[in-house]
């Protein structure tokens, strides 16, 4: 106790706000388009959104595309953060690499990959591999930084001690670094899961018969905003079931960390 | 595990240069030998001698403040949008139970697909430009301002409290200034995304800026033009970024930063 | 126990207690259920009073110190702050010196100590000059400037105590402030907080597992027991003033009185660490 | 320590750029007319970038005081878009992209039209010997732009012509011209519907052959049976109703402008020659699409049909649908340039 804890104002729980809070928005953007304030045209309606949905659902329509999506997606996600790990290491420890390196890559960062996606066609064609190297293009760099800066992060003292207690590199790596690194990839994860999906849809955009990128661009082409924003719901749907997932396996993974917190 | 002694920094710069040079140079025979197919990555020299035509002629100059006001005026509006969110999501309880699960989601959805709608209601000028900008890096703001509150020392907040400073003074003394503390090392990673969303909104729909000089190009298969616009965008964010380098070690003079 | 009749009651005549609890509780209900931190604790401070809190390690000292300051509510009990119903934070008349040092990191120490003026509406030339003054009289010149990252520990603990001192409070609370010290400085410290306390005149709540330290600091002291924490005994210091917190300890005064309290507090120590 | 300095030198220029530039910004003088072009430099919209290149927009400002603005946009739907929002006041797109937008319930008008044929054509990889005419592409695949595109209508209105059916040949998108022109080099297609000045590029390069060429009036109506319409220059009614002396000046420019060309059609050097500074269209790119250009922008009633008929039977308009003709085109103005002589 000698520290003492000093208690901030606890939240109180009011479960029924939560669940007042979406349908109560959706009517207000029902009402509005109704009413005339919001112009359908743009921001369709819920109505008919579900409606389109419920279409798709039942002809299997949106499924094939969502899969082929989320397999771009995920695939370009976990080449993006295993390449950006591993790079995320060696600038971490080797000095040298780290200095010169880093200016590249936040100016590398900072180039929009869409840009250079013909190139990727060139070399990959126009298949899913393509769109999964931008993916992981788009990835990589936040999760090379993420990793780097949790290798700087982790406590002076606990690697000093484990030194002292004779941990050699390998075993610095495997006790000391890998279990906080592990707890920031998932955050990286739960924070490139977005880029990973924009370029997937992007890359879907520019040239592609499957995926939800595809349905999107033609629904804009035919000015059915109701299908633009099905498809955009569709895809929040999803992100929300692989966000929910991320942060079980989360919270499962960092057991140690939560309890200092609390 | 030796950590070798900080590496100079004029031999680094020296590494640097000579990888910059040395790239170029690569380039430049891999083009000319067709290793790399010139109409998709052009030559430095061509690329070089576009850049220069612009600078002289003074062609580039409207494009590039558009790009630059875009990203920068985008960046400093969605970091302060995102952090006052946050903000609200920590001392409102009642916002926070409702904003704080949908945010992460939230941040997955592509931009892009509402970006007509952006135009919509923004228009098609400098404005439109800034808001996608914007809501691509409010969520770092947002984030940033969450972990400052959650992560600033009770003890800190026991002390401002006997002090007598009422709510607006501890922000103003204690969680803004923690959450700036933070929100530096951020910044320079958004300063990136800040660019790409500036140029991808100039792709879609625009009068000027170096997205809109690339969309143009790109049609007529001028792939110098092209290469152009992005050697540029990355110089104008290697800038930003220098600048803000400067800015960390002034602001954060007070953190003493302990070596690994 | 009390041996003599100390000076200090007649101070007191004049306003109502600076501090006083009546039958104070505090427990908390951690994962193995409830644990009493303090029961049924009742004692009066008086105004001017410079009153030191010995007890064995965790035995609930910082806990009391926190529901004085009104940072943490009582579970049961009665206390009052000049006479007013506690449980609130008082910035009006209470001070509190933390054994962490709670400075904040992004101001220079002028501006640390700047801040409770800056609070109160103070304009900011004269909380400048003030907050100057202060940082001088704790032995600071010349590092007004620095942050306090830049700091020794001694520095940003009289940093510490400038903060508190500069806007007068009439109470205040130190949580073992000078344990992180070494001895030197600590000395120096305590001979600093006898000056300022006694050019000041104001009410000192000092909580330390020292009891050397007590003695020689304080007008009387309350030894608590283990937790959790109840009165065990409560002994008037009568050693005259102004003292020299090096030179009392050679006084045989002082270490017939040490003897006494030690005796109470041996027995909580022993309980304290036989539960543990 | 120096390249910092300089950093910090070249940003702060910038930003007292960004102070200066704000407010230019800000204040319109003279009265501004914006044009939605989606997307920029395509052969498609030669009249607009010729009556750039001729000055004629200059001199509608110099001499009428009215400043015009092209706003360019990375497709034609999302530059109609704009035009149905208000942030333009016209755009040169499609016919179909209004017609879209009625059956959307947005009321858009078609003023003239640029070509009445289709300014595409169908190439195949130059090293497929066995394939001469659209009739051997049964199982191939077939470059579009993107799926629903004009391209993609354009190539089964060309298999359905030559006996082939549309559903066994399988459709490629492959997106703006550099992802087709990464596509064609890596073999990623059989054949392509595309546009110029990639056609042009890859026929005269020598790796793809022209199997069906639309880009001529006697292509498109041995297609269609009639001329067809594809880019020209639109607008909502109300700035018909509310500024239709702008609308009648900027019509003019653009028939003044076709007439000029109609003029040049067997010069496409001096063509060249004028197109306005970093547009880098060949005169052999500009020969290619003079052919289908309007004689003076005036719209074809039959074309009109045409192109609903073929959007219904492709299945982008709901066979239901029907609008009339006269809330489609507004063909008045162009009737007043033609008896006005046209040239401002």
């Amino acid at each position: 106790m000698a520290g003492g804890s000093y208690p901030v104002a606890a939240s109180r729980y009011r479960p029924a706000a939560k669940v007042l809070v979406l349908p109560v928005l959706l009517g207000a953007w029902e009402g509005a388009v109704r009413v005339g304030v919001l112009d359908p045209f743009y921001t369709s309606s819920p109505v008919p959104i579900l409606a389109t949905i419920v279409r798709w659902i039942a002809t299997g329509y949106v499924l094939e595309h969502v899969l082929a999506t989320l397999a771009v997606t995920l695939a370009g996600l976990a080449g993006g953060v295993v390449i950006g790990a591993v790079a995320g290491f060696a600038l971490g420890f080797l000095r040298w690499l780290e200095r010169v390196a880093l200016p590249f890559l936040t100016a590398a960062n900072a180039m929009p990959r869409i840009i250079l996606y013909p190139l990727m066609v060139l070399w990959l064609g126009f298949g899913p591999l393509s769109r999964i190297v931008l993916v992981a293009s788009l990835v990589v760099f936040p999760a090379l930084l993420t990793t780097h800066s949790a290798i700087r992060q982790v406590d002076v003292e606990i690697v000093r001690n484990a030194r002292v207690l004779g941990a050699r590199r390998l075993g610095l790596i495997r006790h000391v670094y890998l279990p906080a690194v592990a707890l920031w990839l998932f955050s990286t994860i739960r924070v490139t899961i977005g880029f990973a999906l924009a370029g997937a849809i992007v890359g879907e955009y520019v040239g592609a018969v499957r995926g939800m990128g595809m349905v999107i661009a033609f629904a804009q082409s035919m000015f059915r905003a109701r299908e633009v924003l099905a498809g955009t719901a569709v895809l929040l749907a999803v992100i929300w079931l692989i966000d929910l997932g991320l942060r079980a396996a989360e919270h499962a993974a960092a057991r140690w960390r939560l309890s200092e917190v609390m | 595990m030796s950590r070798a002694g900080e590496p100079p920094a004029t031999a680094v710069r020296a590494v640097q240069a000579a990888l910059v040079a040395a790239a170029l140079v690569g380039w430049e025979v891999g083009a000319r030998r067709g290793w790399l197919s010139a109409e998709f990555v052009s030559r430095p020299t061509a690329v070089g001698a576009v850049i220069w035509d612009w600078v002289r002629s003074g062609y580039l100059w409207p494009h590039l403040v558009a790009t630059f006001e875009a990203a920068v005026v985008g960046l400093g509006l969605g970091l302060a949008g995102g952090a006052a969110l946050g903000f609200l999501v920590m001392f409102v309880p009642a916002v926070g139970e409702v904003v704080e699960p949908a945010m992460s989601t939230l941040n997955a959805v592509p931009r892009i697909v509402f970006y007509p709608l952006l135009m919509l209601w923004l228009g098609l000028g400098m404005a439109s430009k800034v808001g996608l900008v914007a809501t691509i890096v409010a969520f770092l703001g947002y984030y940033t301002a969450v972990g400052a509150v959650r992560e600033v020392d009770r003890l800190l907040l026991a002390q401002v409290r006997i002090l007598g400073a009422s709510p607006a003074a501890m922000l103003r003394h204690l969680y803004l200034p923690a959450t700036l503390a933070w929100m530096i090392t951020g910044l320079r990673t958004s300063v990136g995304l800040a660019f790409i969303g500036a140029i991808l909104g100039e792709y879609m729909g625009s009068m000027r800026g170096i997205g809109n000089i690339i969309m143009g190009a790109q049609n007529l298969f001028q792939t110098p033009q092209v290469m152009a616009g992005l050697a540029l965008t990355m110089v104008l964010a290697a800038a930003v970024d220098t600048l803000l380098a400067r800015l960390e070690t002034h602001w954060s003079a007070w953190r003493q930063v302990e070596q690994a | 126990m009390s041996t003599s009749i100390a000076p200090v009651e007649s101070r007191a005549a004049v306003r109502p207690p600076a501090v006083q609890a009546v039958g104070l509780a505090k427990w908390f209900d951690g994962a193995e259920g409830t644990v009493a931190a303090i029961e049924n604790l009742t004692f009066t401070v008086h105004p001017g009073e410079f009153l030191c809190l010995v007890g064995p390690s965790g035995c609930g000292k910082s806990t009391l110190l926190n529901i004085i300051a009104g940072l943490l509510p009582a579970s049961g009990g009665q206390l009052q702050i000049y006479g007013e119903s506690g449980g609130r934070v008082r910035p009006d008349c209470i001070g509190y010196v933390f054994q962490r040092d709670a400075l904040l990191p992004w101001k220079t120490a002028l501006q640390n100590v700047m801040l409770p003026l800056l609070l109160r509406g103070v304009p900011m030339a004269q909380s400048r000059a003030e907050a100057l003054n202060w940082v001088q009289k704790v032995g600071l010149a010349g590092f007004e400037h620095h942050y306090p990252s830049q700091l020794s520990g001694g520095m940003r603990k009289r940093i510490s105590l400038a903060m508190t001192m500069v806007y007068r409070p009439s109470i205040i609370l130190m949580d073992e402030p000078f344990a992180a010290l070494d001895v030197q400085t600590r000395h120096l410290m305590e001979n600093e907080l006898l000056a300022l306390w006694a050019e000041a005149g104001s009410t000192i709540l000092f909580v330390t597992h020292d009891l050397e330290e007590a003695v020689a600091l304080a007008d009387r002291i309350i030894v608590l027991t283990a937790a959790p924490a109840r009165i065990r005994a409560d002994y008037q210091v009568p050693l005259d003033r102004p003292r020299d917190v090096a030179e009392i300890r050679t006084s045989g005064a002082f270490v017939d009185i040490y003897r006494r309290i030690w005796r109470d507090l041996r027995e909580e120590v022993a309980a304290s660490r036989g539960r543990r | 320590m120096k390249a910092t300095r300089w950093a910090c030198g070249f940003l702060a220029i910038l930003t007292l750029a960004v102070g200066t530039a704000l407010p230019a910004t800000g204040g319109q003088a003279v009265p501004e007319v914006r044009i939605a072009v989606g997307p920029p430099n395509v052969v498609g919209y030669l009249p607009l970038y010729m009556a750039k290149g001729l000055g004629h927009f200059a001199e509608l400002e110099r001499r009428r005081n009215l400043k015009v603005t092209l706003v360019d946009f990375r497709g034609g739907s999302e530059a109609a878009t704009a035009l149905i929002g208000g942030d333009v006041d016209f755009a040169t797109v499609t016919l179909t992209h209004v017609i879209k937008a009625h059956e959307q319930g947005k009321d858009l008008r078609f003023l003239l039209t640029f070509f009445n044929a289709q300014a595409m054509a169908m190439i195949v990889q130059a090293d497929l010997r066995d394939v001469t005419s659209p009739a051997q592409l049964r199982g191939r695949r077939v470059g579009i732009t993107s799926l629903g595109s004009a391209t993609h209508m354009q190539a089964r209105h060309i298999l359905a012509a030559h006996q082939v059916d549309p559903d066994s040949v399988q459709f490629v998108p492959v997106g703006g011209p550099p992802t087709a022109l990464a596509a064609w080099q890596r073999k990623a297609v059989d054949a392509m519907v595309y546009l110029d000045p990639l056609i042009t590029m890859l026929v005269d390069g020598g790796s793809a052959r022209l199997i069906y060429d639309v880009r001529t009036l006697e292509g498109t109506v041995r297609l269609y049976g009639a001329a067809h319409i594809s880019s020209g220059l639109l607008t909502r009614p109300d700035v018909i109703t509310r500024a239709p002396e702008t609308t009648q000046r900027v019509v003019d420019v653009f028939v003044c402008t076709l007439r000029w060309l109609r003029s040049r059609r067997t010069r496409p050097e001096e063509i060249a020659r004028n197109l306005p500074p970093g547009l880098d269209w060949s005169p052999a790119v500009i020969r290619a699409n003079l052919g289908g250009l309007s004689a003076d922008g005036r719209v074809l009633p039959d074309a009109v049909n045409t192109v609903i008929t073929f959007l219904k039977r492709d299945g982008l308009l709901d066979p239901r649908f029907t609008v009339p003709v006269d809330r489609l085109v507004e063909g008045a103005f162009v009737q007043r340039a033609i008896l006005g002589g046209g040239c401002p």
